[in-house]
């Protein structure tokens, strides 16, 4: 029984590495998240999947492909302004939405966040390390910079309020299960593309690009396209900002913003496929929490990162695995190693 | 028989060192030979060149009669040129087996397929090449952790999973132990003889060059001084004075 | 300062709070988040009330005397026995950052998680927008007091809004009513524009801008500069100004921007050259700036102590304050307005002889209230409190160790004069809300 | 055609890009030498500006008021401020070399966080500000700060200074070939983490002497450092990564390209900053005066 067990567990290990066990774990947790007393942790709960799908799409970038984009939330923002913008345009006379409508401006997000990606990315993908950090943060901010100026079209700093969505999803649980649905697609899709060869080939540009040009690989092209479909995750995740916060502002395209997915990708480990959404778990449960009790969040979640960075190089994810190799290797001398890590 | 590769006229120089001059250089299909000089002679920049990392100043490539002069390094892959680079240069966060892997990929044209799953695709082919290198045991090994003649054998083993029909090695046996670069050789040679892979290598020890290439193209200050059988470079005045009389001496 | 804050020290020592809270939850910057211990007598269901105010970014410096204050105000409410008598207020404070999204989460946290009953707030309009979404699908009383967007209480109109500080249109009104007068006076015939590059700025000068243009059509605009929130280096905008020569200048600028703004006009002489009437010069300026604000200066104030120094609840505001924060302690414009709404609430409270959220809404609606302005009313169709603006002259006053307004040529002008003429056209500006 | 309105316009930006160089070089320095690009260099001018305006305080105080305290206030800071720097570089810095890039820009982007708050816990919210009493002075047919006078000075003066340091002193000496070679250096004989540690504490007490000099100018309050920081990025990046004069001329194109847009198109002034900065970075990434081989 226990053999067998610990055969199957180890198969299920090998095949999905400690990302499978903790999506498992954090699924069911995740499922029961509304049975919660209150309704303030199903609201953290949503804000919890949103920002991690944020993440997520940032490590596409990162962990994959090996570059940091200062300037990913600039997507993010994108998806929520094209969103809330349908969704202003589609609101019946009375200032209600129907639930049809609703859905599809949601879906004009991650196409328009991905057409931004495609032009940001066509120059970014020419660049790698620090020049590509910097020429995301420039383009960050400039998007940042006309959707703030530019009045007639996008209300500049006030932003876009009234985003309240239709009467079923008003409810704090109906909008958190649909979050939910909509991101656990989404990351379902990430990891399919994570495992693809178009995958494999982003993780050999983050180990070795000018190898895998000689492989006849077209470095530029393949970037862009991760640019691309990291764009479009982010303008998903950004879509279901707005109607979720019932506005939109400029600061969702800036740089401190996308600071935050960085914060949460480190924060959970950029090494395995999950690492970024348990960053946002962390990341946002400490931020409701802390925030209860002091104004010095700054200061508190500035020396975790600290300590973070110093201590825990692989993010939480990455120390749980280290340890679960270190008990493995000591249980199995050799034998069946991962295939997948 | 016709060259697989034409080169004429290659010049390339930076700032105002002239590292390549007026390289005129042929190799016929099934050829396996090796450049040789001393340090700084211009073999890597050569190597360089022709596989597209650097841009050439003037001159003309032509590879299979088609002119592949500047071409931007994966175009030049795709054509069916491969190399290995003197400093192991592999994907070393991934297992060995990932790393032939996607190189099979590529060669199949797969790189963008963002819905087929990676483990599933060309399993054959990535079994095949990690068995021509022996590296089979150590399929799910981090490339990264391997030891340096592991590390060089991975090397061949990307280069050899493009498919090429023209493979450049450069110092392929640095780094092994005597055992190891004595089976790494005789790969090579069985490639050449039973898949008429045309091979290109530069290597330092003569003992390798001189037992396993059948000609020679000594390259000196950018320039090409000698090119013939081993028998040849070694009856020339300049190359003993250049390079093999030091060397032998 | 210095002496302020040992002062302040004092006063928390005498409210029984013991220091390592203090520390903990508030530190050196006067930000609180702290719930009085006073027990009492018949006590009732305590009514929590949320203060969302910035304590970082752009706004932090105007808010940081409303932040310390509203706890010692709090706290003397309290000693009467609370809300009703019996109600016992618990402030909680949530810092906004000055950004809307942080606005929008806390005030979901105050109110999901701390079960508040009514919030004050905040600094910036856009994050005034925002909260506003939340509080009225909560049905959560808002009392704002500070953001002053006409868009609050007219575009972006909940029931649930009440507003205790004159409004943009209302203030750049005011500030059109002092300029006719000087521009006649002086024959001035054009002018500069500088604003901050966002929606306030833009607001404040298009309401001025458009009201002049009625007013005094022969006074023209020669150029308009607007700079980004958080410039730090005004030098290429003022040689900019001084090189279009203008008769005056008008500024559409706030928070840390204006005391940077001042000070590098002030050392580059641009006001011996070019007059800038109306711009928002509150008490917290004047205090801060004492020895470099020029003198005879024409400033615009939403609230200042020395404009209403006969009323009995200004009186009771700088007593109150001076004993808590030192002679110097005298409360500014933003401290005032929410001091203000505390005593709305109060007043709302009694008047509806409840605590509930709809029956203080109801029984406020239309309402006047006593406040440190005198008896104001709310005006029915946006809930704006029917508040004046106050335009005057930087001037060293005997009374005071910082300059106010001269009191003989203060101009205050009514809400009626300036803000939205009919009921007609603010009900059509308001937007429909599921 | 009245020229008057241009030369001011110059005069202005240059004091504007004097501003922007004093801010940067520390900046540039640092990343040239150690490649980290260092997020808190802002705050680390902006907690200089506080403890100039302190020690300027207590200094008043104990001796009388006077504009020149403001001198010994900053060579206090500078070298308080350096003992910082050298102290961060051994402690914190000095563990990311060998991490990747993301790792040491967010271990900076943490002490931005940080020292922030530091700042609010220490000085609280209040804007901190002194009054030196300059008068304005005529210039042109218009009035002019003449402490403006005081910062072209000094930034033409820290940037000869710099130069003087990095051509013709045996450190300085050290520190240039550290930028081209870092195995050159420690094949000397020399030991790289003392150079960084000392570059490092360079850099920081150049942010120290900005935060010093510009107090008179502009008040102390929080935020700014994330105001500025991307304008000095912006800097670094069109001079060149590990070129000094690269941002010496970055900061002048940047001030006055800045400041005549303030004439001709005051909406876009900050817009064309990015403009300029993604124009270099697509054309040539590593900076106007950068060195190519290291990108």
């Amino acid at each position: 029984m226990s053999a067998g067990n610990s055969n199957w567990w180890s198969r299920f290990y090998a095949r999905y590495g400690v990302s499978g066990p903790a999506a498992l774990i954090m699924f069911v947790f995740f499922l029961l998240v509304p049975l919660l007393p209150g309704e303030f942790w199903t609201v953290v709960g949503t804000e919890i999947l949103i920002l991690g799908l944020l993440a997520m799409s940032f490590n596409l970038l990162y962990g994959y492909m090996g570059q940091i984009s200062f300037g990913h939330a600039a997507f993010f923002g994108l998806g929520a302004y094209a969103t809330a913008m349908l969704f202003t345009s589609l609101k019946t006379p009375a200032g209600a939405i129907e639930i049809p409508e609703f859905l599809l401006s949601l879906l004009v997000g991650p196409p328009v966040a991905a057409l931004g990606a495609l032009i940001v990315g066509f120059f970014c993908v020419r660049l790698t390390g620090i020049y590509f950090a910097m020429l995301s943060l420039a383009f960050g901010e400039l998007l940042f910079y006309i959707v703030f100026s530019w009045y007639s079209f996008t209300k500049g700093d006030d932003g876009i309020q009234g985003l309240l969505p239709p009467h079923f999803f008003q409810d704090a649980s109906n909008y958190y299960y649909l979050t939910l649905a909509i991101v656990v697609a989404a990351l379902l899709l990430m990891w399919r593309i994570t495992e693809s060869p178009f995958g494999y080939i982003m993780r050999t540009l983050r180990d070795n690009q000018r190898r895998a040009a000689f492989l006849g690989i077209n470095v530029r092209l393949h970037m862009l396209m991760n640019f691309v479909i990291a764009g479009a995750f982010a303008g998903l995740a950004g879509a279901l900002w707005g109607p979720f916060s019932r506005s939109v502002s400029p600061g969702l395209l800036g740089w401190q913003e996308s600071g935050i997915a960085v914060f949460m990708t480190l924060i959970g480990g950029a090494g395995a496929f999950i690492g970024p959404i348990i960053g946002s778990v962390i990341y946002t449960m400490l931020q409701a929490v802390v925030k209860m009790y002091t104004v010095y969040w700054p200061l508190t979640i500035g020396t975790i990162i600290l300590l973070i960075v110093l201590f825990v190089p692989g993010g939480v994810l990455g120390l749980v695995e280290k340890q679960l190799k270190a008990r493995q290797g000591r249980m199995h001398d050799a034998g069946n190693g991962t295939d997948e890590t | 028989m016709a060259a697989i590769l034409e080169v004429t006229g290659l010049h390339k120089h930076f700032g105002g060192v002239h590292v390549t001059r007026d390289v005129n250089f042929s190799m016929e299909e099934g050829e396996q030979s090796a450049i040789i000089g001393p340090n700084g002679a211009g073999k890597s920049t050569f190597m360089n060149l022709l596989t597209g990392y650097y841009r050439c100043d003037a001159g003309k490539a032509v590879f299979e009669g088609q002119d592949i002069t500047n071409w931007p390094p994966h175009r030049i892959a795709r054509m069916g040129i491969s190399r290995a680079f003197q400093i192991s240069s592999i994907f070393s966060k991934m297992t060995v087996a990932e790393n032939v892997r996607s190189a099979v990929h590529a060669q199949m044209r797969r790189s963008f397929s963002i819905f087929g799953v990676a483990a599933r695709i060309g399993v054959e082919e990535t079994g095949r090449v990690l068995a021509l290198c022996g590296l089979e045991g150590k399929r799910d090994l981090i490339a990264g952790e391997l030891a340096q003649g592991d590390k060089k054998r991975l090397e061949l083993a990307i280069a050899l999973a493009g498919r090429p029909r023209l493979l450049f090695l450069d110092e392929p046996t640095a780094g092994m132990s005597i055992e190891e670069a004595r089976s790494t050789m005789e790969l090579v040679d069985r490639l050449n003889r039973e898949l008429r892979l045309t091979v290109l290598f530069t290597e330092h020890d003569m003992g390798i060059v001189f037992n396993h290439a059948r000609k020679l193209t000594l390259m000196h200050r950018g320039e090409i001084v000698v090119k013939g059988t081993p028998e040849e470079v070694r009856a020339n005045e300049i190359a003993q004075k250049v390079y093999l009389g030091e060397r032998n001496a | 300062m210095k002496q302020s804050d040992r002062k302040w020290d004092k006063i928390v020592d005498e409210l029984k709070l013991s220091r390592r809270d203090f520390i903990f939850s508030t530190a050196a910057a006067g930000v609180l988040t702290l719930t009085p211990r006073f027990a009492s007598a018949q006590a009732g269901k305590p009514y929590k009330l949320g203060v969302l105010l910035p304590s970082t970014g752009t706004g932090a410096n105007y808010m940081a005397h409303a932040i310390k204050g509203l706890p010692v105000a709090i706290a003397e409410l309290n000693k009467r026995g609370g809300l009703l008598g019996k109600h016992q207020v618990q402030m909680i404070y949530r810092d906004t950052e000055t950004k809307p999204d942080t606005g929008a989460r806390e005030a979901k946290s105050l109110i999901l998680n701390d079960g508040v009953d009514g919030i004050f707030g905040t600094y910036s309009s856009a994050v005034a927008l925002a909260i506003q979404e939340i509080i009225h699908e909560h049905k959560v009383l808002h009392f704002a007091a500070t953001s002053n967007s006409s868009k609050i209480t007219q575009d972006n109109y909940t029931p649930y809004t009440y507003q205790f500080c004159p409004d943009s249109n209302m203030q750049s009104g005011a500030v059109v009513v002092a300029v006719a007068k000087m521009a006649k006076k002086n024959g001035w015939k054009s002018y500069v524009s500088m604003g901050q590059d966002y929606e306030w700025g833009r607001d404040t000068h298009k309401g001025f801008s458009t009201s002049l243009a009625k007013v005094a059509p022969e006074v023209k605009e020669t150029r308009q500069l607007w700079f980004k929130l958080g410039e730090t280096d005004f030098t290429s905008y003022i040689t900019a100004i001084m090189a279009a020569k203008p008769d005056f200048m008008f500024g559409a600028i706030a928070g840390k921007d204006a005391e940077t703004f001042l000070q590098q006009a002030g050392q580059m002489g641009l006001f011996k050259r070019v007059p800038f009437p109306g711009g928002l010069i509150a008490v917290n300026d004047l205090k801060a700036q004492r020895k470099t604000l020029p003198r005879g200066m024409i400033g615009l104030a939403r609230c200042p102590f020395f404009a209403h120094l006969n009323e009995p609840i200004m009186q009771a505001y700088i007593k109150r304050d001076r004993a808590a924060f030192g002679p110097d302690g005298y409360p500014d414009d933003w401290a005032c307005m929410y001091y203000d709404a505390l005593g709305g609430l109060e007043q709302g409270a009694k008047k509806a002889g409840s605590i509930s959220t709809a029956a203080i809404v109801k029984a406020l609606k239309g309402a006047t209230i006593d406040t440190c302005r005198g008896k104001r009313a709310f005006r029915d169709c946006s809930n704006q409190l029917e508040v004046p603006s106050y335009v005057g002259e930087v001037w060293d006053s005997p009374d005071y160790p910082f300059p106010i307004y001269k009191p003989d040529t203060m101009v205050v002008v009514e809400a009626k004069e300036v803000w939205t003429p009919t009921c007609e056209a603010v009900e059509k500006l308001k937007k429909k809300r599921a | 055609m009245d020229i008057a309105p241009y030369a001011l316009q110059l005069f202005s930006g240059l004091s504007r890009a004097m501003v922007l160089f004093l801010l940067s070089a520390g900046l540039s320095l640092i990343f040239g030498v150690m490649n980290i690009l260092n997020f808190a260099h802002a705050t680390l001018w902006l907690l200089s500006g506080y403890v100039t305006y302190s020690i300027f305080t207590v200094l008043s105080q104990q001796f009388g008021a006077s504009p020149w305290m403001l001198l010994p206030a900053i060579v206090c800071t500078v070298a308080l401020m350096s003992l910082f720097g050298f102290a961060l570089e051994r402690f914190l810095i000095r563990h990311t070399y060998t991490r990747e890039l993301p790792e040491q820009l967010l271990l900076t982007f943490a002490l931005v966080l940080i020292l922030g708050d530091v700042i609010k816990l220490i000085w609280g919210v209040e804007n901190r500000r002194i009054n030196l009493g300059v008068k304005p002075m005529e210039m042109l047919d218009t009035l002019v700060n003449p402490y403006q006078f005081v910062i072209i000075g000094t930034g033409i003066g820290v940037a000869a200074g710099l130069w003087y340091f990095l051509h013709r002193t045996r450190f300085g000496k050290i520190v240039r070939a550290a930028v081209y070679s870092r195995s050159m250096v420690s094949a000397l004989g020399i030991p790289i983490p003392l150079i960084y540690s000392g570059v490092f504490a360079l850099g920081v007490g150049l942010a120290a002497f900005a935060g010093g000099v510009f107090l008179p100018l502009l008040p102390m309050s929080l935020g700014v450092d994330h105001d500025i920081i991307v304008q000095c990025f912006a800097v670094v990046v069109i001079g060149g990564f590990g070129s000094m004069f690269g941002t010496f001329v970055a900061s002048i194109i940047v001030g006055v390209v800045y400041s005549f847009s303030i004439l001709f198109w005051p909406d876009g002034a900050l817009a064309m900053i990015f403009l300029i900065l993604i124009a270099v970075l697509i054309w040539r990434p590593w900076g106007l005066f950068g060195t190519e081989l290291r990108y």
